[in-house]
């Protein structure tokens, strides 16, 4: 069980801004795979990992990053404040 | 440690005015950025800033954390809002001070280069034609490699 | 063009808001710098600042002129006083807008810079042991260097 | 006859702020040679030319600097302000 949370446009794609998903993901990435299985709105917000960046624990990482202990993950586009 | 997050309106000058009248003796230097609102296209109705809480906070302090390391500095201020806000309207500032200015300029322009890249705040702009995100600029990104 | 020359003192949070408030928009970045009277061995009495009437205005609106060459502002303002204070009291001020922030940054370091080593300004420095010129630092006309 | 002004110790060491000269200097530096001769305490503000600034007209410039057309000519040390 782990809290996936989603921002800005990936939010819009996916259509929640959070949810609890049960995986045996070991990296970011396979949580990635599992979810584009899911559904097309997945597929559309995953599309382009390039375009994405991921934090663990609200921790800035990659897509390489392992998922054991992790009880929140985060997808989103490139920052844009200041 | 001197990180705000709000949706409120903050007010430039009585922020720069406390932030000055906390300085210890011997701070000589004070550098202050604000971000301002900018109507580039002409229209734009309204801004919304989405943040990340908890992450957004924690990373704003891993970046003041950082700059303290690098540069001897008096005191830092970090305040950026996040919500819906309009052309002109103040985004967000940050403070430093520093004995002479040169640490006090570098630690604020280090601030503000982190801070646009590294902390979760993502603009959406509104104008008659519709909404639409504000993309990252690759400028902001290579800004990193010089610290 | 906005040089102010004068004695008094002036009040950060004041200047600040009114610089922000006059910008055009568009200026989505603004910057200050304030320079505050160290007591750097303690026992600082006062500090006095003896200028070059005249030529001091002309220095300040040059080495503007020459920012504004530079780098694409907004709007510049530089606000330096002389006479008589005390530590902890604000010296002098500038402040910068631009589109984006590097341009403010860097013409507001450029017009300190510039302001240091250029512009006809003397402090004196009176404690209990005495009074003494401060000297010129290296640093600040190294600093030159780097425009 | 031109207007010479001195600034902080240099002002301190000639006890005057300002004074007017009757010269035919052709540059600064000739000025300065005029001066040095007057009387010990213009020697000791002009003892080491490296360690002061001067300007003609309100413009910073150098030693050599002709004096042609000038009214006014200013000694000081490296500025301090900011």
């Amino acid at each position: 069980m782990i809290d996936v949370l989603y921002f800005a446009w990936v939010r819009e794609r996916i259509g929640t801004p959070r949810e609890t998903v049960e995986t045996q993901a070991a990296t970011v990435a396979e949580l990635v795979d599992e979810l584009r299985a899911r559904e097309e709105r997945y597929q559309a917000a995953f599309a382009d990992l390039s375009a994405l960046r991921v934090a663990v624990d609200q921790d800035l990482t990659d897509f390489d990053a392992p998922l054991s202990g992790a009880r929140e993950v985060a997808f989103f586009p490139p920052m844009t404040g200041g | 440690m001197a990180v705000r997050v709000q949706s409120e309106p903050f007010d430039l000058g009585a922020e720069a005015n406390a932030f000055a009248a906390a300085q210890g003796g011997g701070m000589g230097a004070i550098v202050t950025f604000t971000g301002v609102v900018r109507d580039v296209a002409g229209g734009l109705d309204a801004m919304e800033i989405e943040h990340y809480p908890g992450m957004t906070e924690r990373a704003l302090e891993q970046i003041e954390a950082q700059a303290r390391d690098r540069w001897g500095l008096g005191d830092v201020l970090i305040l950026h809002r996040y919500g819906r806000m309009r052309a002109d309207e103040m985004i967000m500032m940050v403070a430093t001070s520093s004995r002479h200015r040169k640490d006090a300029f570098e630690a604020a322009e280090f601030l503000m280069d982190y801070l646009k890249s590294r902390a979760p705040f993502w603009k959406k702009e509104y104008t008659a034609e519709g909404a639409g995100w504000v993309a990252a600029r690759d400028e902001d990104e290579d800004a990193l490699n010089r610290w």
